[in-house]
């Protein structure tokens, strides 16, 4: 009996010690860490990454913008305003409890209770258990981006974030300020589970050894999870070997990495759009076309993108980039400087005028930077344009307020589809609807809006790719909106990383897919 | 200009019961003090007057005399307004002027001026020198026209046997004596008829302070200026006083005619002070020594405040405060022991 | 001893008056909180409603009475970002800023003593005028350079030493200490280097002036003519009073390190309470804001408090105020 | 008696950036075994350059530019640093003018003295302190031992340079330099001072140099006088004689400026015109010429060497003036 167990106890060990030859760590740099364990009580890129490690979604966008299966095995549309997932089977959550339709459905629920979720989920009527691993989404309408809206439904374990803590608090509160249980505990199926946390300072993750996607080639059972909010600092850390990944990358030091032996650089143009706002209702000037096109003519904002952005940003012409169901191929960035001196004649406004603008500056890549070029390039065409760049908390509300006449806003749509861009960036601002929530250029074409309004529940991809574009076109025209580019995505590791495969233009690496070699 | 004080039989200058306490304890908490476990609030103050009084006529050169701390240049500024103080009359001219309004009080300021014992100090380092002497006549006088301005200074700079050059200079630029011939004239120009003198000649050399001591007996004789001069350099007051006081303590112990006091000091502080003097081409005489040290102006002691250190002292003297009592002679002497005779 | 006592207390209280009151006199020019809180595409309305839960749409000196009611209880609101009160996160993070500037101290003090008195002694030699030269460089360069030059020569280049964070921490009895561990020193180094770059040079410069100034001194002149022996005229009679100015202006310099420590505690990742500073500000975290400004304001107080006692044990003149 | 010091034309320089100032300008005289010398001047006339040079001490930019010090025999102007410092507190000792100043704030006095003591004297720390004890007790110092633990703020200013004599005798020096020993001080406390200084020369024939810009008090207590003017020792003599029939103008003209006493109350005082010249514009000839009521057309061409003076007593002194010149004739 008792040489057994020593006999049990060696194989443990010999079968612990094989598993840490093979076990691969990963030290990870990013420039903020996630502000909560709870999926559910932010909606911004950081949650999304951590969500994407500790939770799995039904489904996840691949790096060709397509649907592959997580959490839903397969899924059909039964009926115009239903899409029936057939969930994975043997799944459990860390907490071991395991993972039915049930969860979803209170996951669904729970969505629509978050402050930050219950906007995208509102065109959901909710989830329906069909039985315990067939689960119904039903909308209020026929809805053609339920597919991308699932891509947030991180299933958690309903089990475990239900009933009172310690505290005898609920556990299912979402808090944003304060303590909550699923603040600081996590129950998800995804691949790591959540080991040690000091936020702000320190998270490491582990593998969950009980995790389903057995296919992934990934090998990284550890990862260590450093916020590193300066660029230079973060740089650095990459290049002394202090940690192995780093994202994002600032672009004054993309060659320096590419330069330097045993680390690399992977950039991707990225969806989030830069722009400016001219706001029709501060200045009449802004609400001629001719002006609104000579301004857009007379930024170079291929020179920017080369210049300013080191060449990590591609130059636009208008609001989705290419791969989106809203792009148009022949939109180019249309820079010429005679051609906006001419329009400025033409609207009668040869010795130009002067007005404001106000960017912030520590929001978007070099945005204070692009601002000021910007204003250059606008004193070409006798625009005097006085700017003041601030900080992102003081700007939003100022951009809220609407304070200048010119406006910077970037956006990157959290539907991954062309209509999120003109429903907040530019169709009449409509306080009830809340259509329009960003368009301090106070842009409004009705036709614009009806086409979008239409767009939301045609299902019919291609029509609905037909309207998009549309869209896109009416606003090159009326030129709307000056465009800028499209910021780039960066990562840097070490070269025994596999970077390439796992990265994507949502910037939500899947860590649980990284192989080290 | 004012004809000066022509009553000679008055006094011009009356001090009655002055005092003057200093409070040094700094703020509210610096007060705070325990004591037998409970927080009390004690001031620290310095008495650095008890009730001095005296009379200086026109003409005279009445010195204050006594060591360092004594009070005797309190006692030139309280006399001048420079302090309020906390107790006693001061009269000029037989108005009293301790009580009056700044306003009022002008036209006093210009009859009564000071010279300051460190000129280094008292001249503004950034201005020049006739600035510095028109500054005072513009002041009580801004009916004068420039050049009458510029015309009196150049009289008074020479007068104090000054340069009419100097007036473009700074005062950085000239020496101690020189300087100090400066601050004498700022406080000739305006044509005062009494002038107190701190320390005036502490900082300088010998020869230096001759010419500044002939300065002021000719500004004197030539004005009918009344002094209060207040020193601690006995020959220097024993050579150009009329009368002397000397203090301890912040309180008078004596003050007599200049012969009287020199020839036969009554006070046993100032026998022992008169005694210290080294005279020139004079083997050391016996020295009266006094016991023990000066004791602080915050703790005053009880009764005759020189008490801790005479050679004389007696019971009453712990006990009670003496009288400045006039004698026989005049001199007015605070001292049970020369009261009772006993000295 | 016993008004000494007081006083410190109720300045410390003053000073928490004051600066909580420009805490918040400022908090409203950092920025709105719920942006900070919420996703962006969040509606107006939604954004609306938890600007109202939070108390953020009550007139300015509502919230300031509720702010000063609750801190009379200790609570100084609740960090947005961290989820926790601010007063917790911010004892957390003492220790991190509070290592890092003792160290820097020592450093300052271990170096600026003997190169501030050589240059005091030897004024004319090549290497006091090299040590003052170096002074006025490390002056004039920002201790932000500084740091990432650092990082570059030791941590990429040379590979000696980490380029961020802590390293390996101990928490003994809820102090986080990185003094226990070899891996903590070697983290420390850096940043500890950096931050002591600012105040070094001016205390070598504090250091050499006050002691040429002592060296002047009659008291060294009576002491040479006693027949001293010059070390003991150096470093016993000269250093003992060139330290009491160097006491009353290196303390409230070494202070003001405190805040230094934002600078260097961003560029290295180090989790302080500068970094903390930093992040509430870009974060809008106002509450975090006011209680690291309280705290900091304690801790001038506390500092003061100790370069006043230890002021008055060196010089015997003055004995702390308010005895007598 | 027997030479105990000799001072030979000794020359101090300042060396200045826009060339050498002379500070003290060929001085020389002599001090015999517990003689009592006063050395008198007004500010800026080179005494306390004087004091110091004679031990070697003064501060940078001021050198010793030639000359030399004797000490009982021994050239220390020529001693390297270590020798020279064991001369000083030791066999000569100095007292400062400002007791305030001169006594180090922070050390307690028993520090002040002990450390005298152990660095020329290898003894212990309690055997120290008896003697410094023993020397309070000599300087009048009520409970010594008590007051050994003491700062030297708590002490007043008398006491204070009393504390500072005792320090001065604790080696039991052959000599005392003492530079305006008195000035900080009340005349009260400067007559204790003196006689302190008086009874102690009577006791162990130590000799004593009195720096002061006051002739009264020199005239009280030593028995020689030196008198300088702009770095030069103008006229010297028993004390009496120069008090009493001075030879040299300046010493004539300082005199008269002093207020005299009873019989002369309330008249004008002599007063030298100008004032001494700066280190910077000494004029040429005899420096003292520009003020001087006697002055020759030769004053101004050439400087008077150190002259005999005789009087009628028999007792010699110098004067440095052409007056005594036999060549130039008598006047």
């Amino acid at each position: 009996m008792k040489k057994l167990a020593c006999l049990a106890l060696a194989l443990l060990i010999a079968l612990s010690l094989g598993t840490a030859v093979n076990a691969k760590s990963l030290n990870l740099a990013m420039d903020a860490d996630p502000v909560s364990l709870d999926p559910q009580v932010q909606l911004s890129g950081g949650m999304l990454q951590y969500s994407h490690m500790v939770f799995d979604p039904l489904v996840r966008w691949t790096k060709e913008m397509t649907f592959e299966p997580r959490l839903a095995e397969r899924w059909e549309r039964i009926d115009e305003n239903t899409v029936r997932f057939y969930l994975r089977k043997g799944v459990t959550f860390h907490s071991g409890n395991p993972f039915t339709a049930k969860d979803i459905v209170w996951t669904v629920d729970r969505l629509k209770r978050s402050q930050d979720f219950k906007g995208l989920f509102e065109p959901f009527v909710g989830a329906a258990a069909v039985d315990d691993h067939t689960v119904d989404l039903v909308t209020k309408k026929p809805y053609p981006l339920l597919l991308n809206m699932s891509t947030y439904i991180f299933a958690m374990d309903s089990v475990f974030y239900t009933g009172t803590d310690e505290r005898g608090l609920p556990k299912d509160a979402i808090v944003k300020t304060g303590y909550s249980f699923a603040n600081v505990n996590e129950s998800g199926t995804g691949k790591y589970r959540v080991t040690h946390r000091e936020q702000g300072v320190r998270n490491v993750f582990e593998a969950y050894k009980n995790y389903w996607d057995a296919e992934s080639p990934g090998n990284v059972d550890t990862i260590i999870l450093t916020p590193i909010k300066k660029d230079a600092t973060r740089v650095a850390a990459l290049l002394s070997g202090d940690v192995d990944f780093i994202m994002p990358v600032p672009p004054q030091d993309y060659d320096r990495i590419a330069a330097t032996d045993g680390v690399k650089l992977a950039t991707m143009p990225g969806s989030r759009v830069i722009t400016f706002q001219l706001n029709q209702k501060r200045r009449e000037e802004f609400t001629n076309p001719k002006v609104r096109q000579a301004i857009v003519y007379a930024v170079n904002n291929e020179g920017i993108a080369e210049k300013i952005m080191k060449g990590k940003a591609t130059a636009a012409g208008q609001q989705a980039p290419e791969g989106y169901l809203g792009y148009v191929e022949e939109l180019k960035p249309r820079y010429d400087l005679a051609k906006a001196r001419k329009l400025m004649k033409e609207a009668g406004y040869p010795k130009g005028f002067e007005c404001t603008m106000i960017a912030p500056n520590n929001r978007y890549v070099n945005d204070d930077k692009i601002a000021e070029a910007v204003v250059s390039m606008l004193g070409r065409i006798n625009i005097k344009v006085n700017l003041k760049t601030m900080p992102k908390a003081q700007y939003w509300d100022q951009f809220d307020a609407q304070t200048a006449d010119i406006q910077m806003i970037g956006w990157h749509p959290d539907t991954e589809d062309s209509a999120n861009y003109t429903e907040f960036l530019l169709m009449c601002p409509n306080k009830e609807t809340g259509y329009g929530q960003y368009n301090s250029g106070n842009y409004c074409n009705p036709k614009v809006d009806e086409l979008i309004l239409a767009c939301q529940s045609e299902t019919d991809r291609d029509k609905r790719a037909a309207m998009l574009q549309e869209v896109e076109r009416i606003l090159h025209n009326d030129a709307a909106f000056v465009p800028l580019h499209w910021q780039h995505l960066s990562w840097a590791g070490k070269d025994a990383l596999n970077i390439l495969p796992i990265v994507n233009v949502m910037n939500f690496p899947y860590f649980g897919d990284l192989v080290i070699d | 200009m004012n004809a000066p004080f022509s009553d000679k039989t008055k006094p011009l200058l009356s001090v009655r019961d002055l005092s003057k306490i200093f409070d040094i304890s700094g703020g509210f908490l610096d007060q705070l003090t325990l004591k037998n476990g409970r927080l009390r609030r004690e001031k620290t103050t310095v008495k650095a007057l008890n009730r001095v009084s005296f009379d200086i006529a026109p003409g005279e050169t009445f010195s204050v005399v006594g060591e360092s701390g004594c009070g005797k240049s309190t006692l030139g500024r309280t006399v001048i307004g420079l302090y309020p103080p906390d107790g006693g009359e001061v009269h000029y001219g037989g108005e009293r002027i301790d009580t009056l309004s700044s306003r009022r009080m002008l036209p006093f300021r210009r009859r009564m001026q000071m010279v300051f014992q460190d000129p280094y100090a008292s001249l503004n380092p950034r201005k020049r020198v006739a600035a510095i002497l028109e500054e005072p006549l513009r002041f009580h006088h801004p009916d004068m026209t420039a050049d009458e301005v510029g015309d009196r200074v150049k009289e008074v700079m020479e007068q104090v046997g000054g340069d009419v050059q100097w007036l473009t200079r700074l005062p950085h630029e000239f020496s101690g004596g020189q300087r100090q011939r400066i601050s004498i004239a700022r406080a000739l120009v305006v044509d005062p008829e009494f002038i107190v003198a701190d320390e005036p000649i502490s900082a300088l050399d010998v020869s230096i302070q001759a010419q500044i001591l002939n300065l002021m007996m000719d500004a004197r004789e030539q004005r009918g200026l009344t002094y209060m001069f207040i020193a601690h350099d006995l020959s220097v007051v024993e050579h150009i006083s009329t009368r002397v006081a000397v203090m301890y303590l912040g309180s008078l112990c004596e003050v007599a005619d200049v012969d009287r006091l020199f020839a036969d000091p009554r006070h046993p502080y100032t026998r022992a002070l008169l005694s210290a003097i080294p005279r020139l081409g004079k083997k050391k005489s016996d020295h009266v020594r006094l016991k023990g040290e000066v004791p602080t102006p915050i703790n005053l002691p009880t009764g005759c405040v020189f008490h801790g250190r005479c050679l004389y002292a007696d019971e009453r003297c712990v006990r009670e405060i003496p009288e400045l009592l006039k004698q026989d002679d005049g001199v007015l002497a605070a001292c049970h022991g020369v009261e009772e005779g006993r000295l | 001893m016993v008004a000494f006592i007081i006083r410190r207390i109720v300045q410390a209280f003053l000073v928490m008056f004051i600066i909580s009151s420009i805490g918040f006199a400022i908090k409203h020019n950092v920025g709105d909180p719920v942006w900070q809180i919420t996703g962006i595409s969040v509606s107006k309305a939604e954004r609306e409603r938890i600007r109202e839960q939070l108390g953020l749409n009550d007139p300015v000196y509502i919230q300031y009475i509720n702010f000063l009611k609750n801190a009379a209880h200790g609570d100084l609101g609740q960090s947005y970002f961290y989820k926790k009160p601010a007063a917790d996160v911010i004892l957390d993070k003492a220790p991190a800023t509070l290592e890092l500037v003792l160290v820097s101290s020592m450093i300052i003090v271990v170096l600026s003593i003997p190169l501030g008195v050589y240059a005091a002694i030897y004024p004319k030699r090549i290497f006091s005028r090299v040590v003052m030269g170096g002074s006025i460089v490390g002056v004039s360069i920002p201790v932000f350079l500084i740091a990432i030059m650092g990082v570059y020569l030791f941590s990429v280049h040379l590979g000696w030493l980490p380029s961020f964070g802590r390293g390996a921490t101990v928490n003994v009895g809820g102090w986080r200490t990185g003094f226990l561990t070899v891996d903590g020193w070697l983290h420390l180094i850096l940043p500890s280097l950096s931050l002591s770059s600012i105040m070094l040079p001016l205390f070598i410069r504090l250091i050499r002036s006050e002691m040429m100034e002592v060296l002047e001194s009659d008291y060294i002149r009576y002491a040479w003519a006693k027949g001293l022996k010059k070390y003991r005229i150096w470093f016993l009679h000269a250093f003992k009073n060139t330290l009491l100015p160097v006491i009353t202006v290196g303390g409230v310099q070494l202070g003001i390190t405190i805040a230094f420590t934002i600078l260097t505690e961003t560029v290295f990742q180090w989790q302080g309470l500068g970094f903390l500073f930093m992040e509430a500000v870009e974060r809008s975290d106002t509450a975090l804001l006011v209680a690291y400004l309280m705290f900091v304001g304690m801790i001038m107080v506390v500092v003061n408090t100790v370069v006043d006692i230890i002021y008055g044990v060196v010089n015997p003149t003055v004995r702390i105020a308010g005895t007598k | 008696m027997s030479a105990l010091l000799q001072v030979q034309d000794l020359t101090v320089n300042f060396a200045l950036r826009t060339g050498d100032l002379t500070a003290l300008n060929g001085v020389t005289f002599a001090l015999g075994e517990g003689e009592r010398l006063g050395l008198v001047g007004e500010s800026g006339a080179g005494k306390s350059v004087a004091g110091f040079a004679i031990i070697n001490l003064i501060g940078k930019p001021g050198y010793i530019a030639g000359g030399r010090v004797l000490f009982q025999g021994e050239e220390i102007s020529a001693l390297p640093e270590e020798a020279i410092r064991r001369i000083r507190g030791h066999r000569i000792s100095m007292v400062f003018q400002d007791p305030m100043m001169t006594l180090n704030p922070v050390l307690t006095i028993g520090t002040q003295m002990v450390e005298t003591l152990q660095a020329h004297r290898n003894i212990g720390q309690s055997e120290a302190e008896a003697i410094a004890v023993d020397k309070l007790r000599q300087v009048h110092i009520p409970s010594p031992e008590k007051r050994l633990h003491q700062y030297p703020h708590e002490f007043s200013g008398g006491m204070r340079q009393r504390i500072i004599i005792a320090i001065a005798l604790l080696n039991d020096p052959q000599l005392i330099i003492a530079d305006e020993p008195t000035t900080a001080l009340d005349v009260t406390i400067q007559a204790e001072i003196m006689d302190l200084f008086l009874e102690l020369c009577r006791q162990t024939r130590m000799g004593l140099i009195l720096i002061t810009h006051d002739l009264a008090v020199v005239s009280e207590t030593t028995e020689k006088i030196a008198v300088m003017y702009a770095g030069e020792i103008v006229e010297e003599g028993r004390t009496e004689d120069v008090v009493r029939r001075p030879r040299h103008p300046y010493t004539q003209g300082l005199i008269a400026a002093l207020p005299q006493g009873d019989d002369q109350r309330g008249t004008r005082l002599n007063q030298i015109p100008g004032t001494m010249p700066t280190l910077t514009r000494i004029p040429p000839g005899c420096s003292f010429h520009p003020r001087c009521p006697h002055a020759m057309d030769v004053c101004s061409e050439r400087a008077p060497g150190p002259l005999p003076v005789a009087y009628p007593d028999g007792g010699g002194g110098m004067a440095a003036c052409h007056l005594y010149d036999p060549n130039l004739g008598d006047r």
